[in-house]
């Protein structure tokens, strides 16, 4: 098929190192996911599901695939826009206000990723998608790009002060389309990361910078998730977070080429862990609510700290390898700011562990629930989680062999430890001395500032457009203040004496001219 | 002081009287009259004209002219009679800048 | 011969529907039929022969040395084929939409007036032939404005007159100027300047007030005052003239300015064509940022028109092959997406007196078929991929890349933002309850329905086929070439 | 002699023949010996036209005598065209007159004088366009003066007479203020042909201030016989009180034929210069009447009332030529062929807007403007009438409007001079202004009630016949500019006996 535009290329797509890896994480979140939306919801809701759900999935898969800029824009957009309908499904005013929220920064977020892709095709003279990484630094506009790009991926993976997004999208959306945008919509931005961030050769600033922002979004996610009181707001700002771990990643690897290698296999490895991770979480939480036995509710609640260790980064879980290559990475930084982000990395897990505590606090409070097939929804949790434990270990490839081999050193296991254990002996002294114990009312609600915002902006759209009342019939009733004199001037000019002895001045005024 | 310069001056005189009379009296009957006045102002100077020739030999040409503009003038005048009668027949007035008391819309 | 025919034919319909009256609305329905079928023939036929390298000329003397002047160049064929084409869609639904209405005769007339002057100002040879449309292309909206005869329609009127006579004069002085100067300058791809480029301050001057003469009928802020206005036509005016030819008049009067008068080379080393830009620009998110507040929808479509001619003047003001190609297709596909939406609003208002957002609650399921298809244009007008808007704006974006100028592709990624901000409420709208008391699924009269299918659909074809020869985009990299030395981008 | 060449002195004497035929014939023939004639004169000035473009400009000397002491005409391109736009507008107006006229009615004011009185303004507006010498140039404007005011006066009621004695002052003011003039040029100069003053003037010599002084007092007399602001005053009322075919013949063709006067006089006679600050003083008061005329005709309420302030705008128009003169010949003519162009457009789009909007005030009973309103609607030739000659005062394009405005804005900002042009803007953008607000009124609904058309109404397509014509006049502009090449005016192809 030839491409839409100037003839430079065609749609494409195809797999290289970088597809794969995502390609796999997608197809498999969104299959699962579809299976668990098609269990749990009513027959009569499917089709209206579907249709958003469908689009999105195609979208997210062709994402990965994609191999050229504008197949890539494309299906960035067809993924991104249809789960507006995913967002709203309930149709509650506040999903409405939550839909309009997401829109509005997806849109936002495309028109930056376009900007950034013609400038991308219009310097490098190529639409080819995997040569742009390499490619960037080199560019006349490198700084801007590097720019736009960033900013598409701060509103895809909600980084500070735009963490709320992902916490409003979890919240008001039904839980297996959930899953899906907790899966692989915010890892979108990772692939953004290494298809279109340079690898290496910016100033040092950037790296520093970026991974500053990074640690930034973790910590501050965190403090925000741990202030709400709905599970899956937690896990909206835990994801927030766990992408700022993500995006430090990503800077390590814009300055320096070396650290570049180590951060591409870092944000692989780590997309790959908390994308499924994240999904197990969304739907356990789900599944522990349908479950009605009380033994089953408590071996659906055992399972489901599997893929919360893993985010803690528990030693031989996949946070524990993604955490270690993370690590790797900004280590291989150097320098001042890098070094402090290295310790800021273990500090984040604690926040990681805090809100863990505090979702599994939520969970284990009674909700109301759709009622529906908990035995099918839990084998396709059961199936996802058999996933989130061995997809780290058993994926072949080169860039985790290093984590996956010092896993077993005891300093390393402390490492990944002693962050679990602050967050407890916390979280023991809040039950005590909090009233209400860990179970307090939230401070926070889903969104935070971007609610906020929303409602300023509708208050503002809503003054427009008031009808101004048309001055009716003017042509007939001249009101004009200037027609009354300017017609009795004309009148009073009129008069014989009056006009006739005008003329008879202009006369003389010409025979004066004449006389010289 | 020529003979030319006496009628020149004599006849620019006779036209200013007639000018004034033209543009500020107010009867119809009047103006007419001033129009004439200024007529003959310039017909003055005219005539004196025809004298003033290197050669002595009176020139047609201003006679001439004197005696066009005698019946054009004739002919205005008689226009501006029958205009002046018919109005004051119709309205009562002899004065262009008194609104008639009737007028019509056409 | 066949050079005058596009201006000939509607002229001619226009003649016969005066002369027909309100005496035979079904005879003159279909000779305005005929005619539009004849028109789009004709330029079919020349656009095949411009293909091919041949261009026509036609000219009537006029004053000394200055002919009326029309010749069939690519540039000018595209305006001309977009405004055809659509004139005959906008005449079926036209018919369907003014079944009942009053002084038909009087509408359908001027209509094709209007057509005949658009395609006349698409063809002109030269400023002075292209002024001359140009007016004939005001004078003969105005009936069709203050079509209803109402207080409202009467001050829209007035004030579009005043904005495009005012315009008008501009122009014509810098027409009168330009010729004092330099004689009869008939268009060049690349300037027809050649020699008198030393008088820098008089050339300055002169585009300036060419350059607001079009600006009022382009919607260039701030002479756009008249068109949220003169929005009180018929729906079919609104659509065809206020989304098509009129507006689209103005910013062709641009492209011809700098592309064929001035030159890019000329008009940038004069700096003129950057302070187009630069007004340009603000227009494109001043215009967006109003349109997010209308409720009222042809306003709110109004003033997105206002943002997306900006795009285009925008686009040749920026002096580089790919921009001003982008924006020769963008006048194209612009066209077809917002006459979609002027079709919708039209049905809307029509079937079921629905005008403003705060009504459209339940529409969506009345009228699905053509809600979707105003969903489509409005995803197109946003620049999602693979609708035809995108393409225009890959182009303008890239070829501000090209320029030099970034500032512009972010102002026209900001300018998608903005519109998915302004379009998609209008969806929203459309899909909340309501109740419009008739069954669902009923849409509006088929001679308003299929027209408005069409046209979305041309939005996404236009898209699909943007790399194939004989597409927009195509047709503009091809027609600008010439302007920038003959290189195809 | 050829036949051709006679061709001056049959314009002159077949009028006149007609005009005496007409006093005696009775009411049924009249009007047909004024039709027969008025076609008769119409391919006269066709033929005219033609040999002008043939063989150029050729004097015809009157009796055989010959200048100085004999009257010549003068058959140049100028002439020609205004000879021309008189016949055509005159067979228009002649033939609008049969229908306004009516035969049988009994109350049909100046029944019978009005085809003698016609006739003899014919003959008389040929005469001043083709002379050739000062003085006759008076008659001549003595005669139009006469009979335009006869006509104007012609409904005989307190207006039409009130009007009529307003003119007649005028013209008596104008007429002694010429003879005057005339009086001290030949005192100075012992000469009346215009192409030998020229010759005389332009060497210079005794007596030079005061044939400045004359050329000086007959250019203020065709001022006021021109109406140009100020000496506007008495062309309102004349114009509008006067019945609709006497308006359309008054608005287009007389001001038109003192205007021509005045363009041989100031162009033709006077060499540029010869009357210090003349030129631009007559430019000033063009502005002024283009700006005042328009304002007063935008706040008018009455039809022709309206009509008339429209012409003393459009009359501006024409004097915006003078203070261009003396500038290069491709200028001048540039600017000659804009006056030229602007004088015969205007003649033929008044005399349609004349007649339509005399139509309209009888058909809607009243002359007021706001109770026309839907006129769109019950009366749509006619308001496409008003419409269409409302392009050409607006001078928009394609009428010879544009073409006398863009030509003439060429010529001002050529000769540096471009503030000429601004005023030309400013007038068409006001001239938009008075005829969209009419035409608003026409297009706005519920429509007020109208009489069923008669006679005179049956004729409502020659008014758009006349107006059309002026639609597309520019397309006659390299005629027009061709013709103003050929004569003294542009010096180009002066003749001197």
């Amino acid at each position: 098929m030839t491409s839409a535009f100037t003839g430079t290329g065609a749609f494409t797509f195809g797999l290289d190192e970088t597809s794969i890896p995502f390609l796999a994480l997608f197809a498999v979140v969104w299959l699962l996911s579809g299976l668990y939306t098609a269990i749990t919801t009513p027959a009569a809701d499917r089709p209206r599901l579907f249709a958003y759900y469908v689009p999105s999935a195609v979208g997210g898969i062709g994402v990965a695939a994609a191999s050229d800029a504008v197949s890539f824009y494309l299906c960035f957009a067809l993924m991104a826009l249809p789960a507006w309908g995913l967002i709203t499904h309930t149709r509650s005013a506040e999903s409405r206000r939550a839909g309009a929220i997401y829109l509005t920064l997806t849109v936002v977020g495309e028109a930056l990723l376009l900007a950034a892709l013609v400038l991308l095709v219009v310097e490098t003279g190529t639409t080819s998608l995997p040569g742009y990484r390499d490619a960037i630094a080199g560019l006349p506009s490198a700084a801007l790009i590097t720019t736009l790009v960033l900013a598409t991926i701060a509103l895809k993976i909600g980084m500070l002060p735009l963490s709320g997004i992902l916490s409003l999208t979890y919240t008001y959306t039904p839980t297996g389309p959930a899953a899906a945008l907790a899966g692989a919509s915010t890892k979108v931005g990772a692939l953004a990361m290494l298809r279109l961030l340079p690898a290496g050769g910016m100033p040092p600033g950037w790296a520093d910078a970026v991974m500053v922002l990074g640690l930034t979004t973790a910590f501050g996610a965190a403090v925000l998730g741990v202030l709400t009181d709905h599970p899956r707001a937690v896990l909206g700002y835990s994801s927030a977070s766990q992408m700022g771990l993500v995006l430090i990643a990503a800077g390590a690897g814009l300055s320096d080429t070396n650290a570049a290698t180590l951060a591409y296999g870092a944000v692989v490895t780590y997309a790959l862990h908390h994308g499924l991770a994240k999904a197990a979480l969304v739907l356990g939480d789900d599944v522990v609510q349908r479950l009605s036995g009380r033994r089953a509710r408590s071996v659906a609640l055992a399972a489901l700290a599997l893929p919360a260790l893993a985010l803690v980064g528990a030693p031989l879980t996949s946070g524990f390898v993604a955490k270690y290559a993370l690590k790797d990475a900004v280590h291989a930084v150097g320098g001042d700011i890098s070094a402090a982000v290295y310790v800021g990395l273990s500090w984040a897990a604690v926040g990681t562990a805090a809100l863990m505590l505090r979702f599994f606090a939520l969970t284990l409070q009674p909700r109301e629930t759709t009622p529906g097939n908990a035995r099918g929804a839990a084998l396709v949790w059961g199936l996802l989680l058999m996933l989130v434990a061995t997809a780290t270990w058993m994926w072949p490839s080169d860039w985790n062999q290093h984590a996956i081999s010092s896993a077993f050193s005891l300093s390393s296991l402390w490492a990944a430890l002693w962050p679990g254990l602050i967050a407890l002996g916390v979280w023991g002294v809040i039950a005590r001395i909090v009233p209400g114990g860990t179970r307090y009312r939230a401070v926070v609600e889903p969104g935070d500032l971007l609610t906020m915002v929303a409602r300023g902006a509708s208050r503002w759209a809503a003054r427009a457009d008031r009808p101004r009342p048309v001055a009716a019939g003017r042509s007939e009733a001249r009101s004009s203040s200037l027609a009354e004199p300017l017609l009795g001037a004309e009148r009073g000019y009129l008069r014989w004496t009056i006009a006739a002895t005008t003329f008879v001045l202009v006369a003389l005024a010409l025979a004066w001219l004449a006389l010289g | 002081m020529s003979t030319y310069l006496i009628y020149a001056v004599g006849g620019a005189l006779i036209f200013s009287i007639g000018t004034y009379a033209l543009l500020a009296q107010r009867h119809i009957m009047h103006k007419v009259i001033g129009a004439n006045i200024m007529g003959s102002g310039i017909f003055m100077v005219l005539i004196a004209l025809g004298k003033r020739t290197p050669d002595g030999v009176t020139d047609p040409v201003p006679q001439a002219m004197v005696l066009t503009g005698i019946v054009v003038t004739v002919a205005l005048t008689a226009l501006g009679l029958s205009i002046a009668k018919r109005y004051y027949t119709l309205t009562g007035l002899d004065d262009l800048d008194q609104d008639p008391p009737a007028c019509d819309g056409r | 011969m066949m050079i005058w025919l596009p201006v000939l034919l509607p002229a001619i319909a226009a003649l016969s529907t005066f002369l027909l009256g309100e005496r035979r609305p079904r005879a003159r329905n279909t000779l305005n039929l005929i005619a539009a079928a004849a028109s789009v023939g004709t330029v079919v036929v020349l656009v095949i022969r411009a293909y091919g390298g041949e261009v026509a000329v036609g000219a009537i003397p006029m004053m000394s040395d200055l002919d009326l002047g029309v010749h069939s160049d690519l540039t000018g064929l595209l305006f001309s084929t977009v405004a055809t084409v659509l004139w005959m869609i906008t005449l079926v639904y036209a018919i369907g939409y003014m079944e009942h209405a009053a002084d038909q005769a009087r509408f359908f007339g001027f209509f094709a007036l209007c057509i005949a002057a658009a395609n006349g100002v698409a063809l002109a040879t030269d400023p002075v032939s292209l002024f001359v449309f140009y007016e004939i292309l005001t004078l003969t909206t105005y009936p069709l404005v203050v079509h209803s005869g109402t207080p409202e329609a009467l001050a829209a009127g007035r004030k579009y007159l005043l904005y495009a006579l005012t315009g008008g004069t501009l122009l014509l002085l810098g027409n009168a100027w330009l010729y004092a100067l330099a004689g009869p300058t008939p268009f060049t791809p690349g300037g027809a300047l050649a020699g008198v480029e030393t008088h820098t301050t008089a050339l300055r001057a002169i585009f300036f007030l060419m350059a607001a003469g079009f600006g009022v009928k382009a919607a260039i802020m701030p002479l756009h005052g008249w068109l949220p206005g003169a929005m009180v036509a018929p729906a079919p005016v609104s659509s065809l003239l206020h989304a098509v030819a009129v507006v689209k008049a103005g910013v062709f009067g641009i492209i011809r300015l700098i592309n064929e008068l001035y030159g890019p080379a000329l008009a940038s080393s004069l700096g003129v064509a950057q302070v187009l830009a630069a007004f340009a620009a603000a227009s494109i998110i001043v215009a967006s940022v109003i349109a997010l507040r209308q409720d009222d929808l042809k306003k709110r479509l109004a003033y997105s028109t206002v943002a997306q001619l900006s795009y285009i003047t925008l686009g040749v003001a920026l002096c580089s092959p790919l921009a001003a190609a982008g924006a020769l297709a963008h006048l194209a596909h612009h066209a077809f997406m917002k006459i979609t939406m002027f079709f919708t609003a039209g049905s809307l208002a029509e079937t079921l007196h629905v005008k403003k957002l705060s009504e459209m609650g339940g529409v969506a399921r009345r009228m699905p078929v053509t809600m979707g298809s105003f969903a489509v244009a409005a995803f197109a007008l946003a620049g999602i991929p693979p609708l035809a808007g995108f393409a225009s704006k890959w182009l303008l974006g890239s070829g501000s890349v090209e320029a030099g100028a970034s500032w512009a592709l972010i102002v026209y990624v900001a300018a998608g933002a903005l519109a998915m901000g302004y379009m998609v409420p209008i969806l929203l709208a459309a899909m909340r309850p309501g109740d419009h008391g008739a069954p669902e699924g009923v849409e509006s009269d088929p001679r308003m329905l299929w027209p408005i299918v069409i046209v979305a659909a041309m939005s996404i074809v236009l898209g699909l086929t943007a790399g194939l020869p004989g597409s927009p985009v195509h047709w503009a990299l091809t027609a600008v070439a010439p302007a920038f030395g003959g290189v195809t981008p | 002699m050829s036949l051709g060449a006679q061709l001056p002195a049959l314009l002159v004497l077949a009028p006149l023949a007609a005009s005496a035929l007409t006093f005696i014939a009775g009411r049924n023939v009249d009007r047909y010996v004024a039709l027969g004639c008025a076609v008769v004169n119409t391919a006269l000035a066709v033929a005219l036209a033609a040999r002008v473009l043939d063989v150029g400009a050729w004097r015809y000397e009157v009796g055989g005598w010959g200048a100085p002491l004999g009257i010549d005409l003068v058959a140049d391109g100028p002439a020609a065209l205004f000879v021309l736009l008189v016949a055509v507008v005159g067979l228009a107006v002649t033939v609008f007159a049969t229908a306004y006229f009516h035969r049988d009615d009994p109350n049909a004011y100046g029944n019978g004088h009005f085809w003698t009185l016609w006739m003899f303004m014919w003959t008389s507006l040929n005469g001043l366009c083709l002379t050739g010498d000062a003085f006759n140039v008076y008659v001549c404007l003595e005669l139009v003066g006469i009979s335009a005011v006869g006509l104007a006066a012609l409904k005989g009621d307190a207006r039409a007479l009130r009007a009529g004695a307003r003119y007649l002052f005028a013209n008596m003011l104008a007429a002694m203020t010429y003879l005057l003039g005339v009086a001290l040029l030949y005192s100075a100069t012992a000469n009346l042909d215009m192409a030998m003053l020229r010759v005389v003037l332009a060497e210079g010599g005794p007596g030079e201030s005061g044939a400045a002084v004359g050329i000086a007092l007959m250019v203020a007399a065709l001022v006021l016989k021109t109406a140009l602001v100020p000496a506007h005053f008495w062309l309102p009322s004349a114009h509008s009180a006067a019945p609709t075919p006497v308006s359309a013949a008054l608005s287009a063709l007389v001001v038109k034929g003192t205007y021509f006067a005045l363009l041989r006089i100031v162009l033709g006679m006077t060499p540029p210069g010869f009357v210090p600050g003349l030129n631009v003083l007559l430019g000033v008061l063009g502005a002024v009447a283009i700006i005042w005329g328009s304002i007063q005709a935008l706040l008018q309420t009455r039809i022709k009332q309206f009509v008339a302030y429209s012409t003393v705008a459009q009359i501006g128009y024409l004097f915006i030529v003078f203070p261009l003169a003396g500038a290069g010949a491709d200028v001048m003519s540039l600017a000659l062929g804009g006056v030229l162009l602007h004088a015969a457009t205007h003649g033929l789009a008044k005399s349609g807007l004349f007649m339509a909007a005399g139509s309209l005030m009888d058909r809607f009973g009243t002359d007021d403007l706001n109770r026309m309103r839907g006129a769109a609607r019950t009366a749509p030739v006619l308001t496409m009438t008003v419409a269409l000659a409302g392009v050409t005062m607006m001078g928009l394009p394609p009428s010879g409007g544009f073409g006398s405005k863009f030509q003439l804005a060429t010529a001002s900002i050529s000769t540096g001079q471009w503030w000429w042009a601004v005023a030309l803007g400013l007038g068409g953008l006001l001239a938009a202004a008075y005829m969209f607000r009419v035409l608003a009124i026409m297009l706005s609904g519920p429509a007020d009630a109208l009489a069923p058309a008669d006679a005179a109404i049956r004729l409502e397509w020659l008014p758009l016949g006349l107006a059309l014509a002026a639609l597309f006049f520019v397309f006659a502009a390299p005629l027009v500019n061709e013709l103003a090449a050929i004569g003294p005016l542009l010096a180009s192809g002066a003749v001197t006996p």
